[in-house]
Parts: C-alpha cells; sequence; structure tokens
C-alpha cells in the first residue's frame, strides 16, 4: 500500500468523526456516522485487514446506520450540541 | 478427560439457550431449564475444587489447541473457589427470586431467566479463562447482560442509570482492552501464563507500565473503586430485586477477582511492587474508598443505597488488602472476596424479601419490621454483622488478615480505616435496626414513675401479623446466614487449604 | 498438671444456644418453653460442675473448636479462673430464670419469648468468654455477648430503651472495635499468638512505651468492665427488665469484662512482664479513681438501680485493681471478689424488681418504711448489702480481706486508703435504704398495711441468693482453692 | 530533528488512533445529547480497532488468505510467515466490532426507552425532570 | 463537566502518547506481534485446519472459543432489545385503507379486524404512497443479497467473509424489506416468534457442535473428534463451516429483532 492513501483516508476519517460529533441535526450525525465508518472500513482494507473491513463495512456503514436512523424516527431529530 | 472446567460454563450457556428456545415455545419450561443448567454448574465447580484441593491445578484446552495458540482454561484454587461461588449464589439466588421475577417482570420472565444464564455464564467464563482477550469477551457478556436487567428495574431511572452505566461501562472494558492490546504489542501473545513468563524481561518498558495503568484502570472502573464508582449506586439500586441479589454480590468481585488474577499471574509481584513500588499509592486510594463509601452510606435514606455505599466502601478492603504487597494482605484480599459474596448476598436477599413486600424501602418504611418479617430481618442481622465484622461471621476473618498484612506493611492508616468503617457500618445498621425494632414507637410504659400495672398495651405487640416474604427467599436467606457463619469458622481450612497453596 | 481434651466446654457453651430454637417455636406455650429454660440451664450447670473435679485435681480440660490462623484458633481452654466464673454465671442463670418469671409475669411484660432467648444467648456467650483459651475466642464471645445484650436493654421498645441502647452500643462496641480489636491485632503481629500462657506471650518484644499504650488499649477496651471514663454505658442500660440488669449488668457482662481484663493481665502480658515494666501502678490507678468516683456518685442516685450500677461499676474496679496489685494475695482477692460481688450484686437487682413488682416504685425517696410490707426482701437486701460493703459474715467479706492483704503485700498504702474509704462509702450509700426501710415511718399508706410480697418466683430467689451470700462466709473453699490455684498458674507456675 | 520526524512518520497510524480515540471519550463525556454519547462510545471503539489492526500490519505481506491453487488442501508450496500480515489481530477486531455494535444496539434501545418516558435526551433536561421528582 | 471531560480526555492521550513513544514502528515485521505467535498462525493454520483463510482459521478454530461468546454476545443484544421495548399491550388503533376509494379507516380498541386484500390494505398512521420503483427494485434486488449472503457465510474458509459478515448481510436484506414496504409486512412473513426460535437456535447450533464434541471424547468445540462421523477429509473445516452457518443463523435473527424494536418502539405495528 502508499501511504499517501493512507494518510488522506485517515485525514477523512478524522474529520468525519468530529463533524458526526458537532452537527446538530441527528440525522446529518447519522449519515456522517456512517461515512466514518466507511472510511475506517476503508482504511482497514488498506492495511490488509480484509475480513474487518468487511465487517465494518456490513455493520458500521450498514446495519448500524439503520438502527441509528431508526432510533433518530422515534426520538427526536434535534439537539443542543 | 476431565471436562469439568468447560461444563462449569458451557451447562449454563446451553440452559441459556434452550430456555431461549423455550421462553417462545413453553414459557413455564424455562424456570426448569435454568435451575437445572446452574445446578450442574455448581455440580461442576464443586468437582473442580475438589479436583484441585487434591492435584493441583487443572488445564483444560478449548478445542484441544494447546496454548498460545489455543484459549487454555487454568483452575487454580482461586478460579475454583470463586467459581464455587458463583455458581453456588446464582443457584441460590434463582430458587429464592422467583416469587419476585414473577412480581416484577410478569410478562417477559422467560427471557428474564435466559438473560440471567447469560449473565451467570459471562461471570463464570471471566474466572476460569486464562486467556486475556477471552476475558474481555466475557466482561462483555456480563456488562450487556447487567446493563439490560438494570434497565428492567425502576421505571423512571431504570433506563438512565444502565445507560449511565453503558458509557462508564464501555470506557472501562474498552480501556482493558486498550491494555491487552499494549501487551500484545509488547509480546505477541494474549495467553496469561505465556505473557507472564516474558514480562519478568521486559520491566523496564513505558508500553508494558501504559499496558499495567490501561488494564488496572479498566477494571477499577468495572469494579466501581471509588471515586470511579459514580455509576454503581443508581446501577444497582434500581436494578431489579431478581438481579439485584446476584448482580451486587458478585459482578465487582469477579471484577477483583481480575484484578487479582492481574496482579499476581501476568504482571506479577516483583514487577507491581518492586519495579513499580506502587504500594502505598493504591493503597491510600482503598482507605480513602472504605472512608468516603462508608461516609456517603451514613447519608443514604434508602436502604438500597445504603447497601450500594456499602459495596463501594467494602471494595476498599479489596483493593487496598491486595495491593498491600505481602501475603496477608493478599489473603485477606481473597477471603474477602468470598465472605463479601456471601454477606453481599446475604444483605440483598433481604432486601429483597423487603422490597417483595413492601414494595419502596426507604428507611423511614421499614417501621415495625422485626414483627413483621423476623426471619428475614434474623437474615439481615447476622449479615449486618458480618459486614461490621463481628466474630464469628466471616466479615471478621477476612478483616482479620487485612489488618494484620496492614501492619506488616506498615500501612497504619489503612488498618484504621477498616476499623473505623466497621464503626460507621455498626452506626449504619444499628440505626436501620432501631427503626425496625422501635418503631412504631409503643407508648405509655417505661416513661418513668407512673410505671404502673397497667400493661395491656403490650397485648398489640403480640397482634403484629407476620407476613414473611416467599418461603424460598427466607430458606434460601436461611442457609446464606449459616453458610455465613460457617464459611467464618472455616476461614482457617479455606487459607490454608486453598488460598496459600494458590499464593505460594 | 495435666491438659485433658474433652468436648464438654464446648457443650456446656452450646446447651442453651441449641435450645433457643426450641424457646422460639414454644412462644405460645409460656410454660413449656420456662421449662425448657430450666432445663437447659440445668445442664449448662451440671456440665460446668462436672469438670469441677477435674480442675480442682489441678488439671485443665482442653478443646478446639476450628483453627482460623496458627497460634489464634476457636478453642476453649478450663482453667480455674475460668471454672469460677463460670460457675458462678451457670448457677445464677438457673436462679435468674426463675426470678424473670416472676418478674416477667408479674409486671405483664411483652415479647417475653423475644426475651428469654436472648438470655440464652447471652449465658452462651457468657459461658463461652469463661472457657476462652485465647484472645481471639474471648474476644469473640465478647462481642456475641454485646450484642446479644442490646434487645434485652432495650426490652421495652421505647423511646428512653433507644436512647440507652444507643448509648450502651456506642460504648461497648466502639471501644471494642476501635481498642480491643487493634490492640488484639498489634499482639499477634507481634508474637503469632494469642494463647493464654501464665508467662505471657511477650518475651521483650515490646518497649515500656509501647506495652502501656497497649496495655490502656486493652483496659479502657473492654468497656464492660466499666472502668472510667467508659463506664457510661452501665446506669444507661438499666432501662433493661431487672432480671437483665441483674444477671447481665451485675453479673455476666461486667463481669466478663473484668474477666477479659484479668485474663489480659494475667495471660496476654504476665504478671512478671507487667511487674518487670511496674505496669501495674498505672492500671491500679485508673482503677482506684473508678473505684472513688462511682461510689461518689453512688451515693446522690435516687433511682434505685441507678445507684446500684454505680455500685457495681466501683466494684468491678476491686477487681481490676486486684489483679492490678500484681501480688498473689492481691490477685486472688480481685478473682474471689468475681464470684462475691456477684452473689451480693444479683441479691440486690432482684430486691430491687421484686420492690418493683410489687409496688411499682423506682425511686429510693418512695420508699421509705418499706421493711414494714417487704420483710423478706429488705432482709435479704441487707445481707447484699453486707456483702458488697465487705463486712462479716458475708462472702464479700472474704474477698476485700484479701484485697487488703494484697495490698500490704505490695506495700501500696496508698490503695489500701482508696479501699478502706471506698468500704465507708458502700456503707454510705447502702446503710440509709435499710435504715430507712426499717427505721423510718412510712410516708404512705400503701407500706402500713400487712405484709405483701412480691410473687413466690421472685421471691424465692432472692433468698437463694442472700443466702448464698452468707454461706460464702463460712465456706469460701470452692472458689478459694480454684482463685489460689490460678494464682499459682499465673505467679507459681 | 530528524529523529523526531522518523518517530512521526514511523508510527502517524498510532498517533492518529490516540487522535480519533480522544475524540470519541471527549464526546463521551462532554456531549449532552445521549445519541452524540453514543456516537462517541462508536469512535471511542473503532479508534481502538484501528489501534488492533494497526499493529497485525507488516510491511511487505499480504492479506492473510493463503495463495496458490491449493485447491483443497495442497499446499505444497512452502508458507512463509513474512508473506502474510498477522491474522490474530484481525480476528480480535471482528469479535470487538459485534461486541460493540451488540453493545450500540442495546444503547438505542435505551435511548428509545428512556425518550419514550421523558419526550427528550439531553442530559441536563433529564437531570431536571429527575430532580423535579 | 466538559472541562473535566477535556482534562480526562487530555490525561488519556498523554498516557497513550507516553506508552505509544517506545512502540515498534509501524509495520516492523520484526515486532513481537509480528512474530511470535503470528508465525505460527501463517504457517500451521492451512495445515492444521485446511482453511486458506487464517482469519477464519484463528476465528473459528483455534480461538473458537471467543468467537462462540462473540455470538452469544450477539443473542444477548437480540434478547436485550426484546426484553427492553417489548411492548405486549394490545395494540389500540388500527389504520386501514380502502384501496379502490382511498377512503381510510381507522379502527378503535380492536373492535373488529379487517381483512386486508385485495380491497383493504394495512396502513400507518399516515399513509405515505408507495413508491412502485423502490418497491419493484428491492423485491428484485432482496433475493439476490440473500444469496449473496449464504454464499458469504459458506465461503468463509477461503475468502474474506463468515457467519457474521454473512447473517448480517441476510439481516440487512430482511430489513430492506421492511423499508421498502413497511414493517407490518415483515412481521408478517418473518414473526416474532421465528425469529426468537431462530437466534437460540443459531448460537445452540455452535454450541451443539462443540458440547458434542465433548461427548465424542474430544475437548470442548475438537471439530477433529467428529472424524468418525464424516470422515477425515477437512473435518475441521467443515466443523467451522457448522459454526458459521450457526452464527450466520443467530446474527441474522438478532438484527431483525433488534431493528424491529428499535423502529416500532416494541410494539411491532408500524415503523419507518
Amino acid at each position: 500500500m502508499s501511504w499517501p492513501i493512507d494518510l488522506v483516508i485517515l485525514t477523512f476519517v478524522i474529520f468525519c468523526a468530529i463533524a458526526a460529533i458537532s452537527v446538530r441535526d441527528l440525522l446529518g450525525t447519522a449519515i456522517l456516522f456512517g461515512a466514518y465508518s466507511f472510511m475506517m472500513c476503508l482504511l482497514w482494507a488498506v492495511m490488509g485487514a480484509v475480513d474487518v473491513a468487511f465487517t465494518e463495512a456490513s455493520v458500521g456503514a450498514g446495519v448500524s446506520t439503520v438502527f441509528f436512523v431508526a432510533a433518530v424516527f422515534r426520538t427526536s431529530r434535534r439537539t443542543k450540541d | 478427560m476431565n471436562n469439568y472446567p468447560a461444563i462449569v460454563v458451557i451447562a449454563p450457556l446451553l440452559g441459556a439457550l434452550f430456555a431461549g428456545v423455550a421462553a417462545w415455545v413453553e414459557d413455564r419450561a424455562t424456570y426448569p431449564i435454568a435451575l437445572a443448567s446452574l445446578g450442574i454448574a455448581a455440580a461442576a465447580a464443586v468437582n473442580d475444587l475438589i479436583t484441585v484441593m487434591i492435584s493441583g491445578p487443572i488445564q483444560y484446552n478449548m478445542a484441544g489447541w494447546a496454548p498460545p495458540m489455543g484459549i487454555e482454561y487454568r483452575i487454580d484454587g482461586l478460579n475454583a473457589l470463586v467459581l464455587v461461588l458463583i455458581t453456588g449464589i446464582a443457584f441460590l439466588n434463582l430458587v429464592a427470586s422467583y416469587k419476585n421475577v414473577q412480581q416484577e417482570t410478569p410478562d417477559r420472565s422467560g427471557s428474564f431467566y435466559v438473560m440471567y444464564l447469560l449473565f451467570v455464564v459471562g461471570l463464570v467464563g471471566v474466572v476460569s479463562t486464562g486467556d486475556l482477550f477471552n476475558l474481555y469477551v466475557l466482561i462483555e457478556i456480563t456488562s450487556l447482560s447487567s446493563y439490560t436487567m438494570i434497565a428492567l428495574g425502576d421505571k423512571d431511572r431504570g433506563a438512565i442509570a444502565s445507560l449511565n452505566y453503558i458509557f462508564i461501562g464501555v470506557i472501562g472494558a474498552s480501556f482493558y482492552l486498550l491494555g491487552v492490546g499494549y501487551i500484545y504489542i509488547k509480546t505477541g501473545s494474549l495467553n496469561m501464563a505465556d505473557v507472564a513468563a516474558m514480562i519478568p524481561a521486559m520491566t523496564e518498558s513505558s508500553t508494558l507500565l501504559v499496558a499495567f495503568i490501561l488494564c488496572i484502570i479498566g477494571v477499577w472502573i468495572k469494579m466501581a473503586l471509588f471515586p470511579l464508582h459514580v455509576w454503581l449506586p443508581n446501577a444497582y439500586a434500581f436494578a431489579p430485586v431478581g438481579f439485584a441479589r446476584i448482580v451486587a454480590p458478585l459482578m465487582t468481585k469477579v471484577m477483583v477477582y481480575v484484578m487479582v488474577r492481574l496482579m499476581v499471574s501476568v504482571f506479577g509481584y516483583d514487577y507491581i511492587f518492586t519495579t513499580l513500588s506502587l504500594s502505598d499509592g493504591v493503597v491510600w486510594m482503598g482507605t480513602i474508598a472504605i472512608l468516603a463509601g462508608g461516609i456517603i452510606a451514613l447519608s443514604q435514606k434508602n436502604l438500597k443505597k445504603m447497601m450500594t455505599y456499602i459495596i463501594v466502601c467494602e471494595i476498599g478492603y479489596m483493593v487496598g488488602g491486595a495491593w498491600l504487597g505481602n501475603e496477608l494482605g493478599m489473603t485477606g484480599a481473597i477471603l474477602h472476596i468470598v465472605n463479601d459474596a456471601l454477606m453481599t448476598f446475604a444483605l440483598f436477599l433481604a432486601v429483597g424479601n423487603m422490597v417483595y413486600k413492601l414494595d419502596r424501602v426507604d428507611i423511614t418504611d421499614l417501621q415495625g419490621l422485626f414483627a413483621k418479617m423476623p426471619w428475614t430481618m434474623g437474615g439481615f442481622v447476622i449479615a449486618a454483622f458480618s459486614i461490621v465484622g463481628v466474630p464469628p461471621t466471616c466479615g471478621f476473618f477476612s478483616k482479620w488478615y487485612l489488618i494484620l498484612g496492614a501492619f506488616e506493611a506498615g500501612a497504619y492508616h489503612f488498618a484504621a480505616a477498616l476499623l473505623v468503617s466497621s464503626l460507621i457500618c455498626a452506626v449504619l445498621f444499628f440505626k436501620v435496626f432501631e427503626v425496625c425494632f422501635f418503631e412504631p414507637m409503643s407508648e405509655g410504659h417505661g416513661h418513668g414513675d407512673d410505671h404502673g400495672h397497667g400493661h395491656d398495651s403490650h397485648g398489640e405487640h403480640a397482634a403484629v401479623a407476620i407476613e414473611e416474604a416467599p418461603v424460598a427467599s427466607v430458606i434460601t436467606l436461611a442457609v446464606v446466614s449459616v453458610s455465613l457463619i460457617v464459611v467464618g469458622l472455616y476461614s482457617g481450612t479455606i487459607v490454608d487449604r486453598i488460598i496459600l497453596p494458590f499464593l505460594n | 498438671m495435666e491438659l485433658i481434651t474433652s468436648i464438654k466446654p464446648l457443650l456446656a457453651v452450646l446447651v442453651t444456644l441449641l435450645v433457643m430454637p426450641v424457646l422460639v417455636s414454644s412462644s405460645n406455650k409460656p410454660n413449656v418453653r420456662e421449662g425448657w429454660t430450666f432445663v437447659a440451664g440445668t445442664i449448662k450447670f451440671l456440665l460446668v460442675l462436672s469438670m469441677l473435679p477435674v480442675i480442682l485435681d489441678g488439671n485443665q480440660i482442653v478443646f478446639t473448636l476450628v483453627k482460623i490462623a496458627p497460634g489464634a484458633d476457636i478453642a476453649f481452654r478450663v482453667d480455674p479462673l475460668g471454672m469460677m466464673f463460670a460457675l458462678v454465671a451457670s448457677a445464677l442463670y438457673i436462679v435468674t430464670s426463675m426470678y424473670s418469671i416472676g418478674y416477667m409475669r408479674g409486671l405483664n411484660e411483652h415479647g417475653q419469648t423475644r426475651f428469654v432467648t436472648f438470655f440464652a444467648l447471652a449465658i452462651s456467650a457468657t459461658i463461652g468468654a469463661a472457657f476462652s483459651a485465647n484472645l481471639l475466642t474471648l474476644y469473640l464471645f465478647y462481642e456475641i455477648l454485646s450484642l446479644a445484650t442490646y434487645p434485652l436493654v432495650t426490652h421495652h421498645q421505647d423511646a428512653n430503651s433507644r436512647v440507652s441502647g444507643r448509648r450502651y452500643l456506642t460504648f461497648i462496641l466502639g471501644t471494642s472495635i476501635g481498642l480491643v480489636l487493634p490492640a488484639m491485632i498489634w499482639c499477634y503481629h507481634i508474637t503469632g499468638t494469642l494463647e493464654f500462657s501464665g508467662a505471657g506471650i511477650f518475651s521483650g518484644q515490646l518497649s515500656k512505651p509501647h506495652a502501656t499504650v497497649l496495655l490502656l488499649m486493652f483496659v479502657f477496651g473492654f468497656a464492660k468492665a466499666g472502668i472510667m471514663p467508659f463506664h457510661s454505658w452501665l446506669p444507661a442500660a438499666m432501662v433493661a427488665p431487672t432480671p437483665v440488669s441483674a444477671l447481665l449488668h451485675a453479673v455476666a457482662v461486667v463481669k466478663v469484662g473484668v474477666f477479659s481484663i484479668v485474663r489480659v493481665i494475667t495471660g496476654i502480658f504476665g504478671i512478671e512482664f507487667l511487674s518487670s515494666f511496674e505496669l501495674g501502678a498505672v492500671v491500679a490507678g485508673i482503677a482506684s479513681v473508678t473505684i472513688l468516683v462511682s461510689s461518689a456518685i453512688a451515693l446522690s442516685q435516687d433511682e434505685f438501680k441507678r445507684r446500684l450500677a454505680y455500685s457495681t461499676i466501683g466494684q468491678l474496679s476491686y477487681i481490676v485493681l486486684g489483679a492490678a496489685l500484681l501480688s498473689p494475695k492481691g490477685v486472688t482477692g480481685g478473682m474471689l471478689h468475681i464470684a462475691m460481688h456477684a452473689f451480693g450484686k444479683i441479691t440486690l437487682f432482684f430486691c430491687a424488681g421484686a420492690i418493683f413488682v410489687a409496688t411499682g416504685r423506682k425511686y429510693l425517696s418512695q420508699m421509705v418504711g418499706i421493711g414494714y410490707r417487704m420483710p423478706v426482701t429488705m432482709t435479704a437486701f441487707l445481707i447484699g448489702a453486707l456483702s458488697i460493703i465487705g463486712l462479716p459474715p458475708t462472702g464479700g467479706f472474704i474477698s476485700k480481706w484479701y484485697l487488703v492483704l494484697g495490698t500490704l503485700e505490695g506495700d501500696q498504702m496508698v490503695m489500701l486508703f482508696v479501699l478502706l474509704t471506698s468500704s465507708l462509702l458502700n456503707a454510705a450509700y447502702f446503710m440509709p435504704i435499710f435504715y430507712r426501710a426499717f427505721f423510718c415511718t412510712p410516708e404512705e399508706a400503701m407500706f402500713e398495711r400487712k405484709v405483701d410480697e412480691a410473687p413466690l418466683m421472685c421471691v424465692i430467689p432472692l433468698v437463694i441468693t442472700a443466702l448464698i451470700s452468707f454461706v460464702l462466709f463460712f465456706a469460701p473453699q470452692p472458689f478459694l482453692n480454684l482463685a489460689a490455684m490460678a494464682v499459682k498458674g499465673f505467679i507459681g507456675g | 530533528m530528524p529523529e523526531l520526524l522518523d518517530l512521526i512518520v514511523d508510527k502517524y497510524n498510532y498517533w492518529l488512533y490516540i487522535v480519533l480515540m480522544m475524540i470519541g471519550l471527549y464526546a463521551m463525556i462532554g456531549k449532552n445529547n445521549l445519541i452524540k454519547k453514543l456516537v462517541g462510545m462508536n469512535i471511542f471503539q473503532t479508534a481502538i480497532i484501528l489501534f488492533y489492526v494497526s499493529i497485525g500490519y507488516k510491511k511487505g505481506a499480504t492479506i492473510p488468505i493463503i495463495q496458490g491453487d491449493h485447491g483443497h488442501g495442497a499446499a505444497d508450496a512452502v508458507i512463509k510467515a513474512a508473506d502474510y500480515i498477522n491474522p490474530l489481530p484481525h480476528v480480535l477486531m471482528l469479535t470487538a466490532i459485534v461486541v460493540s455494535v451488540a453493545t450500540f444496539g442495546v444503547a438505542m434501545a435505551l435511548c428509545v426507552k428512556i425518550y419514550q418516558r421523558y419526550q427528550t435526551l439531553e442530559e441536563d433536561e433529564l437531570r431536571m425532570r429527575l430532580s423535579e421528582k | 463537566m466538559k472541562l473535566v471531560g477535556f482534562i480526562i480526555v487530555c490525561l488519556t492521550g498523554g498516557l497513550l502518547l507516553y506508552g505509544t513513544g517506545e512502540l515498534p514502528a509501524w509495520g516492523d515485521p520484526n515486532s513481537p506481534a509480528s512474530t511470535h505467535l503470528s508465525d505460527d498462525y501463517i504457517t500451521l493454520a492451512l495445515e492444521q485446519t485446511e482453511a486458506p483463510n487464517l482469519v477464519t482459521a484463528v476465528l473459528a478454530d483455534y480461538r473458537g472459543f471467543d468467537t462462540m461468546f462473540e455470538t452469544a454476545v450477539v443473542f444477548c443484544a437480540g434478547l436485550a432489545c426484546f426484553l427492553l421495548l417489548r411492548d405486549f399491550r394490545p395494540k389500540k388503533d388500527h389504520y386501514y385503507r380502502h384501496v379502490p376509494t382511498g377512503v381510510m379507516l381507522h379502527v378503535k380498541n380492536e373492535a373488529r379486524t379487517v381483512r386486508t386484500g385485495r380491497e383493504f390494505e394495512d396502513m400507518d398512521r399516515e399513509w405515505v404512497p408507495s413508491d412502485t420503483i423502490i418497491k419493484t427494485v428491492c423485491r428484485i434486488l432482496i433475493p439476490f443479497i440473500q444469496i449473496y449472503a449464504l454464499y458469504v457465510v459458506a465461503h468463509g474458509d477461503f475468502s474474506p467473509g463468515g457467519g457474521f459478515q454473512g447473517g448480517v448481510i441476510f439481516g440487512s436484506s430482511l430489513i430492506l424489506l421492511a423499508i421498502s414496504y413497511n414493517l407490518k409486512t415483515l412481521v408478517k412473513r418473518v414473526t416474532e416468534k421465528f425469529l426468537g426460535v431462530f437466534s437460540s437456535l443459531g448460537v445452540l447450533v455452535y454450541v451443539g457442535i462443540g458440547a458434542i464434541a465433548m461427548a465424542l471424547g474430544g475437548n470442548f468445540l475438537d471439530y477433529g473428534k467428529y472424524a468418525p462421523i464424516f470422515g477425515e477429509h477437512h473435518i475441521r473445516a467443515l466443523g467451522m463451516l457448522g459454526v458459521e452457518i450457526g452464527v450466520g443463523m443467530a446474527v441474522t435473527a438478532v438484527m431483525v429483532i433488534i431493528y424491529i424494536n428499535i423502529v416500532s418502539e416494541g410494539r411491532h405495528d408500524e415503523g419507518l
């Protein structure tokens, strides 16, 4: 693997993480969180952890996000922080 | 082939799964299944203990792979003792709490038992395993099931208490996981014995230090060492009775076990006390935990809350004792794991019986309880004396070893804290007893000169109807109370036959 | 001296313990319940008695129940000192049981089952303490006794007894956990054993300042002995029904306190060790202050039982003083006083109770002329009072005689002065009662009627104990022999 | 100076995992909204997973699936350890991911339950509601 | 709280940075982690377990015991969601829509149930016009997703994937059904009872395989002991396949349980 790809993805990951916890719309958080997970999954795939990446893709970016949206649907979308 | 070490864990797991099927097919079958599986587990645990006492530690390789490639169960005196304790308490509690569960979760009692069994599986697994990562997974099972159970309790606050517990619990478990990661990066192994063999060669490493700190802090969070205890009082006080009775005595004690295991079997005395010389600081933390727990408990108005702070206080005993850095202190700490589990169990059994009849257990609600529930109160009194440390109940003997250890280590502040906490607990419990014994205040006698012959008012004392908790609960409480004394009397044997062989 | 292993000491402890469930289950049948109490009490007494010849032959009985740690097992050992105490306590238990039937039924008290049950527990613990082979066992029974007496002290369950019960526990538990326990663990830490032995368990490991601190921790820690300033629980505990005050707060509980102190002085420190550091004087000083102050306070008490309580505090310190004299005669006197004071003081308490049952009076100022109505009771009172003052023809004289000899033996004139002064004070607070009872004209109509004693079950016991006090003057040999043997073990052996 | 640079370049993955973990931990402690805290929790856990996966990485090695036309059990070629990435951390992390999603699910269920009861997920409001009673 | 949080975070970060200073360089092939156990696994796994995917070999065989508990954790989560949220109180209101006219029926207190079919259809409180495109696409897609999920489960020995991933994918396909149609459609096809039993059964398959190995005279989970029944050939890989199937079953069921309970607050009536 080449380190620039690694570094770019890492930057994205950190960007998504910060965005996910600072957005004031929980649905937005859900999607950003999905993006975060997906970036993470890419990162792991790059590092050769294909199984972990696969799992993260299906769980973190997939089902978790669905649960998240479902929970937001049943609670409230707005937040103070 | 001796499969008993595996059976201790597998029996409740299989029980949970069969009960999980039964919960959907025939709800009434879950309780017998749960009871039977815990009975088998308890029997297997006793068998383990006997085998260990006769022929030394048992090693069991999961899936037949030898460690460090595979996962290993290594049962020695300490494990076996704690295993017997866990399975025994879980079994007895299940016997005692049938009615409480029916009362509190009538429409989902089947699933309750499944969760209960999973919790026990986690505890038993944590204690049996000889693999650092396996330990983490099992901690998570226990945690996840306890999160759920706690949320099932108090309608208003259960869920919030549980969510707070999740946040703090996850931090604790993750710290532990990180610590294991640092150990792994340094040693390349996850097997406790394998790691322990490599640690003496790398005592100067900063990575190892960080690994140690992370693991220990993680475990401390999980065991609620003051000031990391904030999650515990709410969580345990709002849990449903049937579960509080088992989580309160066992969860924190198992975490203390993990701490002892990490200290003795992974990092080793030399590393902790010689290379790092952490003893003083941690013993002070234990001292503070004891005092703080006791004092906060004094200020509580709710009996359940009070008990939970007593747990916080008792954790200080064990942490302090284990970190005194001598054999007596460690003996005391290990003995106290057993004793404290039993006495907390007895206390919560009694409190559960009160909750069953009274619903609310603020201290003011307990008036006249000695007359109403004499048997429950009898058990409660013995358990309380044990916590105070009155001989011949078991609480006295572990305190004995702890104070001796403190003297030997020169940690007089710790010895003083132990004594002060005994006094605090005495005040605490007699405050409760007074309410139960004196109120409602009888009038018309004992106030001086006019103590005539007219004692008709005494008749009303006899008239108080006895309203006891379910028979099974009361009998279990009686058994546990007696065991407090029996274990106390035989603590010399326990120390000689089980704890000392383990430590040497 | 031979050591004979026998289960008898354990049985003697257990017999009243085992009868407890029976007592509870027969709560609806008072006569059956009382019957069982008697049976258990008698068996217990006989068991103790059956061990007496062995002890008098110069042997000792040992029994180890369980091993806790090396040198600190839960074990029994019957030696002359313990034998004497157990004999007194178990004999008086039977008498008190009888008395409490008269008293409790006479007053129609509530919770009688609870009362007899905890009474049985308390007496078990007392015997256990008497037969303890080491400090750990002694501490164990000491604590059980403290807790078992709490429901007895607070028997009335009213505000008054609540306050008293609180004070009782604060002093007793506070000192035992706060002082005795650390002192005991300190001992064990230094020596690795807690076994009582005539020569003491320390052999040069303890410097004088440390020894002083340790000794004071024990002396004050066994607060049941009522050493000032840890005495005030005893007057407070007088809210209990009189049988409790009589047996427990004149005999069992308080004597366990002094017994423990004597044990520690003789068995843990050892007389020689203490003499070499001249520590006896410290304890003796504390004891004599207690004797004088408490006697003075007793003078001003109007409530009968409170006066008796302060008297008890003073008398207990006689025993401690006797032991602290560290001379053979002094120690003998102290030990004898355990027995002599027991019979005398229990008589006095029985009298107080009998008066209360018969007339409902608790205050001395209300008892002017009571001798006309209750002559038997008041005569017994006289004998008891004489015994406490230490005048012939009562047993109290013997023990005080030995105490005086002890002070002379050790050339401790100050102590002699203390003893004599306090005897005068004793006379000063007892004699007016007797005088007013018989030689003053009754102020109240109810005393002018003909003789009207308390129930028979109240009167018989107090007559018995008064008689024993009387007889002991003429036949003190059993106790004297035991005491002499014990002293030989502590000093000569 | 070059040493420091080396230190940074050699281990930049580790540095970044620490940053991520701090973000997650901060969100868990400092955020007011329960769901935000949950997101923080997940970030925290994934950071740890990243750490483990980084441990497993080996320069010059490939994914831990034995290559070659092995078909079934025909591993004639000698397998060289240096060619494959360490599989153990991956295994551990599979488990950790599963655990984290399970915890996440339960926590979400709790959030829904709390919202049912209190109509809010803000921690300060919840605290206010609790103290009212 | 924020300040406290910040301090704690900084302390933790500092601690970790301190510990990281001495770590072997990232990707260093000679670090202990990459040499001690790892080499053994890499060189021996194929020979011993006959599974080329080393991760699966370690996951389902060497550390199969871990994985069993991992499955138990998943089962526990499903049960937790059921216990916490399931609301057994009868549904008060039912809504139906008369398809030809578009008239909405609001039936209170379960006075009568309406037969749904061509004339009436179930609906949530608010009617969302069904989107034909989504429905059609999903209807076509779902079977393929499911086939793929089965492939992932079955092929875990050889390629990335395994029971867990496959189970999640299968579960997602069912969730997709609920999202594209509505929750009632899913609940009608896959009943709660079925899911509950299925999740238990999944873990039971795993534990059962282990326990039967024990009964056959081996250690727990020792697949090699099945050789007398299934033959020596690939017996360990076969065992792994068995447990992977168990994991897949459990995970599928649990994912659906969690989703249904969260999205309907435990009432199992209307969802997203």
